[in-house]
């Protein structure tokens, strides 16, 4: 009997996330990629005391980064919204600053006011962290970082001459991925650069949840376009037609 | 405050320096900034595969439209324009490339460069919080490092150190420095003064650079095609 | 040596039983030999999504034609059926699939398998060369490690031992071990005799089994349904 | 100016290998995505001291695995060649020997005769060695071999209370791969299940050679479906149509 992940809504998926949880949320940065109505439900259930795991956070609401500037398109959101309502405690990202011309983000004014901690990682150590969280590697060493802030209170150790960085991975208790397309058993697939950190999250988290346009009876994707295997996807939840976000 | 000896050349100008030492047919990574303007500013019959660390491998040139497809950027939020033979991967495959040496040439930004070759350019001290974004990764592995930036701050103090005051981005990574008035390689020796802008001596150019810089036997003007 | 009070099972009946503990809709890889059979055996209405080292995910059914397409194989050697919802995918993702505690059973041949769950089924001492293949990350990873195989060697001696002389897969893996005469759960109090074959008591299955075995409370026939 | 990384013929393609030369050979063990045209012209060009690295090795000669057995296919080749011809002097493969009930294969004849060592690693093990080369990690800790002939003299450690072993990278002078499609720049298009360790070793040899079905101008293969970058490609091979070997 195959199983079937869809869930009716977005509220319905995310109903079981307690305080404390933490919270992988896929793509890169910017429109493409981003789980917004997951997003937009987990705010709505309003828990609190969340870590936030992502790449590029929380600029977009004030700078626009990653987001379309047509004349319909909406104002953008970000990852900046559970700080703003207070709901993290902390973010692992690589990128949460924008340029001094910006205005501030929700996650620096957390920051500076002492409400949330901010946590800053190479991006290609983050993504390799998560990916080996999935993958059953529980350690890797690295160039990047060495000789910088970074390296602070990690090993250090050469291989072949060159040194290296003991980096660990990073888990999550769930993941919000965005794709265009599931198939009822979960598999994924994806366009363009949308895809990002997403497959490597799915693979890390112990909940998985994506949010796609269009969901199919398997078979719907072809086997050779499969971005994430159905295997580590436990929910999928279809997005309203006409959604004004991307 | 001495006074420049000639003008400073344009931010569009530095990168289009920078655009010259593109290796065609190369795999690039342009940061954000000064770096992103090389792209449209490539000599004529040089064709460079852009990579992005969003997940795209081969784009060679920018749209200016503010309304593409938000599901395919590049990692500045820009929309490239689609060219046969591009890839679309995700950042375990997009970071591997360049973790591996896998990418030619990376022209990152600066905030300072250190007379060894450190660079920092991820965060300002005062401000107490930044973004590494994929810098430090490009910085520590590309197979070459050119830094574009303003020869000096605002308040023209030399962003060419002896020291990095600021948080490193990687130690002893960058091969060139590409100003608005110089053009400098980094050897173990030391820096290399190659080129100047029209109107500045190397003595005017050391004037505003912390480490000594050694004038190299190809000293020549600034090049600009 | 001792007379067996009645018939051992077929390699075909410990894969039928083994195919009774596999969950409806789970993601399973057998190994070569008796494991291999399971995928034509399962109970009526049961779908399993079986993964394949080499990078499948999702088939249900071998094909018994020798002559099918090299592009589309499982490990090994056999040709799948195309069915909805399949994947392929590389070696990379195929092990971080299995490392990553992704697999929810695994069905594997044994040489030996010790009182606490080690298993040994990659070499024999005396050839001095074998092969891992995937069998040591499934081994390590799985969620659950069921074991298939004859109940003792050709020459009637335990294979399940009290510490296995033959090289290790992986030590304290096992979940189960269904052989021609018995199913046994590895607990960490010991082996439990969970069912024995037609005509075996649970002392005619201890007779040729090394370490002791726990007579389970729900102790029973061997299952064929 | 775009380059063009097509090369005539096998024989030019693998010309400059020099003797004491690592060869990857992608695939994972049988005729799909077996390299074979490139095989055949490194056995003939007659190098020696080779060290060979590959997945299943060297079984499908005597035992016919992995390959069609219809009545017009042709007998299957495998690394053996390399080392029945002495051109080989070590394997680096997870499965180098069927059961048995099969005969010999070269590489177990070589073994027994004392001229080749045969290095066993765990296939999971095995491509991630190569993954983490291609992909600048030069180590990573893994649980598969704890406790076993695999862990003996690696260094042992525990992260999270779980027992791993310290495993390394593994690079190669020169991988071949097999691929069904390539454009001009080097990207490739892989079909089912052919693909293997074909693209890890495309990332982890200082050379990466590719014998394909078809070359196609830049274009011809979907953004989406390339799968391995041309980034990571240095020369392409079209094979000839109608070759006998699949």
């Amino acid at each position: 009997m195959p199983d079937n992940k869809t869930i009716d809504n977005f509220k319905d998926a995310v109903a079981d996330i307690p305080n404390g949880a933490s919270i992988m949320i896929g793509g890169f940065g910017g429109a493409g990629g981003q789980p917004t109505r997951l997003m937009l439900a987990l705010r709505d259930l309003g828990v609190n005391d969340l870590t936030i795991i992502g790449n590029v956070a929380g600029i977009s609401a004030t700078t626009h980064y990653g987001w379309r500037e047509g004349p319909d398109d909406p104002k953008p959101v970000d990852q900046g919204m559970f700080f703003a309502s207070n709901q993290a405690s902390k973010i692992i990202c690589s990128f949460p600053v924008p340029g001094t011309t910006n205005p501030l983000s929700e996650i620096e004014k957390a920051w500076r006011d002492g409400k949330a901690e901010v946590e800053i990682v190479p991006q290609g150590t983050l993504i390799e962290q998560i990916r080996a969280a999935g993958a059953g590697i529980p350690a890797f060493y690295t160039p990047t970082g060495v000789g910088t802030s970074v390296a602070e209170g990690k090993e250090i150790r050469e291989f072949q001459g060159r040194t290296y960085l003991l980096e660990q991975a990073l888990p999550g208790d769930y993941a919000f991925i965005r794709a265009q397309k599931a198939d009822t058993h979960g598999n994924l697939q994806y366009v363009g650069t949308s895809r990002a950190f997403g497959p490597a999250m799915a693979t890390a988290a112990k909940i998985t949840i994506a949010e796609v346009d269009e969901i199919v009876e398997p078979g719907g994707i072809d086997a050779e376009r499969v971005g994430t295997l159905g295997a580590y996807v436990d929910r999928i939840v279809q997005r309203k037609a006409g959604d004004p976000y991307p | 405050m001495t006074t420049d000896p000639a003008p400073r050349l344009s931010r569009t100008d530095i990168a289009r320096r920078a655009a010259l030492d593109l290796p065609d047919g190369g795999i690039v990574n342009l940061g954000i900034g000064i770096p992103a303007l090389c792209s449209n500013l490539l000599p004529e019959g040089v064709e460079l595969r852009y990579h992005a660390e969003n997940g795209i491998l081969g784009f060679s040139e920018m749209d200016t439209k503010l309304d593409g497809d938000p599901n395919i950027m590049d990692a500045g939020g820009n929309f490239p324009k689609l060219v046969p033979g591009m890839a679309f991967f995700d950042s375990v495959e997009s970071f591997g490339l360049i973790r591996g040496g896998h990418i030619d040439v990376t022209v990152l930004g600066g905030l300072q460069v250190s007379g060894k070759g450190d660079l920092a350019n991820w965060m300002i001290p005062k401000r107490g919080i930044g973004s590494i974004g994929g810098g430090m990764d490009l910085a520590t592995n590309a197979k070459r490092v050119i830094v574009a930036m303003e020869h000096t701050t605002r308040d023209n103090k030399p962003k060419i150190v002896n020291q990095c005051s600021f948080p490193l981005t990687a130690p002893n990574c960058v091969d060139d420095i590409i100003t608005d008035i110089a053009v400098i390689k980094v050897k173990t020796q030391g820096l290399f003064l190659m080129e100047a802008a029209q109107g500045w001596s190397p003595e005017d150019v050391q004037a505003i650079t912390e480490p000594e810089l050694n004038v190299s036997d190809n000293f020549k003007p600034f090049q600009t095609a």
